[in-house]
């Protein structure tokens, strides 16, 4: 079902963990949809120089976590915002159509963190204006 | 990779030996078609006829009362949409429970579709229906109660007898899902006052492709496929005889040491559960605890995810399942956890490991260790795991 | 007794020594649920996989408009039984023909008695489906035209190309039965325009209980057994992961050397047939003579029964069926005969030998020899045969 | 299917053939269903002491047809006329239900002949009164 990327991702997730008093922390799922992702962001100078996550949810959804996180780390936040879930499933060889959300879970994961580091430093980043939290990443 | 060690026995079980042997000559030996006149085909003839007895035998039926389908799911739509279109002119009504088999459940949601009224019964914390309200929604119009006989998911068996007394005392055809009783517990289908019964060999360590649906005489049903003659009219096209001479074989292998069998699997199984209670926290076992089948263990491991703890056993070797959304392509966990009340996201952490006769205490010593570390490591990554040791 | 020799392979064949051995660790060793998320379910799902796609790539079509059944009647009844039920608001007209199998023919009756009309096109003296009537009998109301690819019993092969010329040009979908025709005909459902064909692997040397039915996207068909969510939701049912496996690898040897094979064959049926016409009098043969299949010989014998025929043939140790009400418990004789002009007695002493793939030339003419020595003695004890020769 | 018995009779009947001069003829069945059974009696003094048949139809209809020979010659006519389907069906060991009209078959083409017999012979044979060729015997 998975590709051996996908395995070697979740049996060897990298970036688990939390970032104490990390920049950013962005938390999307629901519980009652079987996935909560939740990423920490340590930033400086517009560098993702850390990056940490943990993860509720199927095989999938681990390692599209941690695929993402190794995607963002040492990239700036500009380079991070431009990484799609396709762009993850891609890295990933590719993930089975009904697991399509877990890649789209780990953009927004990324987003979301961003956009609390955002809020909290109050600086703007290009492309968060209409990202909506809210959205449903079974859709896709 | 290790011996894999297999725990998905109410999945499907392997082919033991002895039922393939018996298989074997009917596919290119005695290959004859059944309804043939020369010798060839009386020797498939008799092989299926023997099979058909040696069923029969088994749940206290007659053989001639015994039809052979492609599986459980065909005797399940059979005996709904036989049952409901013959009978349209007496009543539109059924009645099932929230817990069945997708085979039950999507059929009905078919026969809603064509006009037939579904009264879905409520299980408890258990599983087990609620037999009041059973009674209370019998009409008129009531013209068949489907119940199934023990549950795929959490084992439950159903008081299958009071049902069938219910159902005889109302004039209501009782059919009941027994594909994961049948080889596994003794069924009298007389004494239950059963009207109709699926099963399915590959559950009991027979060939997958092969069922039968029991039909007690009298009981007014269209066919689901029509077509030849076989069956007795009521069930076409050329006979599975391989198929029908394992199910016959497995069949007699599953009753021939049942009890013997049933009690090393129970101790097996309440061994795991202990064990399991021991050495984690946060776990909760579905299903009734001691009126449920001899093999199933089925429990929930809280703030982890089923299909990542399926991948994980996956990868020392030991095949289960789960009630997760993830495992079926669905976005809901089982109907049937939530039916027994629980909540989605402890739903979602489900494992159901069903044992069979191949299974040994080793294994489970070995899956138990193995379940330790893993939840351990799911758990270490799970942002709900996190949560609760804050509150602590 | 003396070694059999086998010409009924247009009722059932023996499983091929490769199919069997490549059908064998799917019983006991990769015996994984294909649904089950684990390595040894994906094993399964792989092999199931691999068969669908040598399946389609035969029948030049995609994998994935492939769905596997328990064999031919329940491809044929789900066929007719979901598109009808499925298309009920467009239309309730279905066409055939009078030679369809009983898989067709009960089915039809059947939907009758739900309320659809059915029209049943004439054949002419060799069997071939009479066009212009087809033509003519399509209506506003007609959701579905339903001709078999070759007859079972006289070997016919219709013309297809026309039929799915006909049925696109007037956007009615077009089912065929194609079970006698698949493992010994090309097949390609786009040329053809077939929407939907039943197979089933046991008439080309695959196992019984499995065959399949191809449907072409975005028709509209309802499930015939719903349930899981085997074969994308459309057929519920654990998969015979054997049965498929040999149905994939048997339509695999089928069409590797399929014209050498037809060749041979053709070259034994017309042997026998010319030898038969040169030995015995009073005989007829049924069906086309050149547009028939490869292997199929259909002979009436004037003045005996078919069924004394066979038991005669039996006691030689040869294997072969017939049109004869006496083999069938019924009081009419074959209704192909019927519908191709023969009165009921001669249609009493057809006798069908289908070839296959072990028949030798020395066989040929064993059965040769024993037919003419058996119909003589037949006839020597026939009230029917004594006045010929006296009007002679 | 069919018993030893059946198979042994339908293999080697007894007294096929015809009789010429016979003093009753029968012949039963329609070749539109796939049976007649054609029976021929000589008979002296009440006595069938000779007795030949022609069948054309299945397996039981010749054993059938054979046993039901062999039953009733060197026998009286009324001896004849006590010999029911079900006693041919049993000195065969048994006949499957579908097959039963063969030997009501039998039976009838016995009382056919000895109709004509009668009627030849202007003699009256107690149980003839009633027997009606045109009952269909697969009705049994
Ligand atoms: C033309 C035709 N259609 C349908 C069937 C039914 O196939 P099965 O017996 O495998 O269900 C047969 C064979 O019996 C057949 O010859
Ligand atoms: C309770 C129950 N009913 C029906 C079925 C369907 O059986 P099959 O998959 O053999 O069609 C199953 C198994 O999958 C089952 O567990």
């Amino acid at each position: 079902m998975y590709s051996e990327k996908v395995m070697e991702h979740f049996k060897n997730p990298r970036n688990v963990g939390e970032i104490e008093n990390a920049d950013g922390i962005g938390e999307v799922g629901n519980p009652r949809c079987g996935d909560i992702m939740k990423m920490y962001l340590k930033i400086e100078d517009e560098v993702i120089v850390d990056v940490k996550f943990k993860t509720f949810g199927c095989g999938s959804a681990i390692a599209s976590s941690s695929m993402a996180t190794e995607m963002i780390k040492g990239k700036t936040i500009e380079e991070a915002m431009s990484i799609t879930n396709k762009a993850v499933a891609k890295a990933l060889d590719g993930l089975p159509p009904v697991k399509m959300h877990c890649s789209v879970l780990a953009e927004q994961a990324i987003k979301s963190a961003l956009l609390d580091y955002s809020k909290k430093n109050n600086v703007h980043i290009d492309g968060l204006e209409d990202f909506d939290l809210t959205e449903d990443p079974h859709e896709h | 990779m290790t011996k894999l060690i297999y725990m998905d026995n109410s999945a499907t079980t392997p082919v033991k030996q002895e039922v393939l042997d018996e298989m074997l000559p009917y596919f290119n030996i005695k290959y004859g078609n059944p309804s043939s006149i020369y010798s060839l085909g009386s020797t498939s003839k008799v092989a299926v006829e023997t099979s058909r007895e040696k069923i029969a035998t088994t749940i206290n039926a007659n053989a001639k009362d015994i039809f052979f389908t492609a599986g459980g799911s065909e005797a399940d739509n059979w005996a709904l949409k036989g049952v409901a279109f013959a009978n349209r002119k007496k009543g539109n009504h059924i009645i099932t429970s929230k817990i069945e088999h997708h085979g039950i459940l999507h059929t009905c949601e078919y026969l809603e579709k064509q006009g037939f009224k579904v009264t879905y019964i409520d299980v408890d914390e258990y599983g087990i229906v609620d037999l009041n309200q059973l009674k209370k929604s019998i009409t008129d119009e009531t013209i068949l109660i489907s119940i199934m006989f023990a549950n795929n998911e959490i084992g439950t068996i159903q008081p299958i007898k009071e049902i069938g007394r219910i159902a005889k005392e109302k004039g209501v055809y009782f059919h009941t899902d027994a594909v994961q009783a049948i080889g596994h517990i003794k069924i009298d289908v007389d004494e239950l006052n059963i009207d109709m019964l699926s099963m399915a060999a590959h559950k009991f360590y027979g060939p997958k492709g092969i069922g039968a649906l029991y039909i007690r005489p009298g009981v007014k049903i269209d066919p689901l496929i029509s077509g030849g003659g076989q069956e007795r009219n009521r069930r076409a096209g050329t006979e599975n005889v391989p198929g029908i001479v394992g199910m016959g074989k497995a069949i007699e292998l599953a009753y021939e040491n049942l009890d013997e069998h049933n009690n090393k699997l129970i101790e097996l199984r309440d061994r795991l559960i202990k064990k399991v209670f021991e050495s984690i926290d946060y776990v909760r076992l579905n299903g009734h605890p001691t009126n449920r089948l001899p093999g199933n263990i089925n429990i929930c491991f809280e703030f982890i995810e089923g299909e990542s703890l399926l991948l994980s056993l996956d990868m020392e070797g030991i095949a289960g399942s789960s009630g997760s959304a993830c495992t079926s392509g669905t976005l809901d966990p089982s109907h049937v956890l939530l039916a027994i009340g629980l909540p989605h996201e402890i739903a979602h952490g489900s494992l159901r490991l069903s044992l069979g006769d191949f299974n040994t205490k080793d294994e489970v010593d070995y899956v138990v260790e193995k379940l330790v570390e893993i939840v351990a490591r799911l758990r270490s990554m799970s942002p709900l795991y996190e949560k609760v040791k804050e509150v602590k």
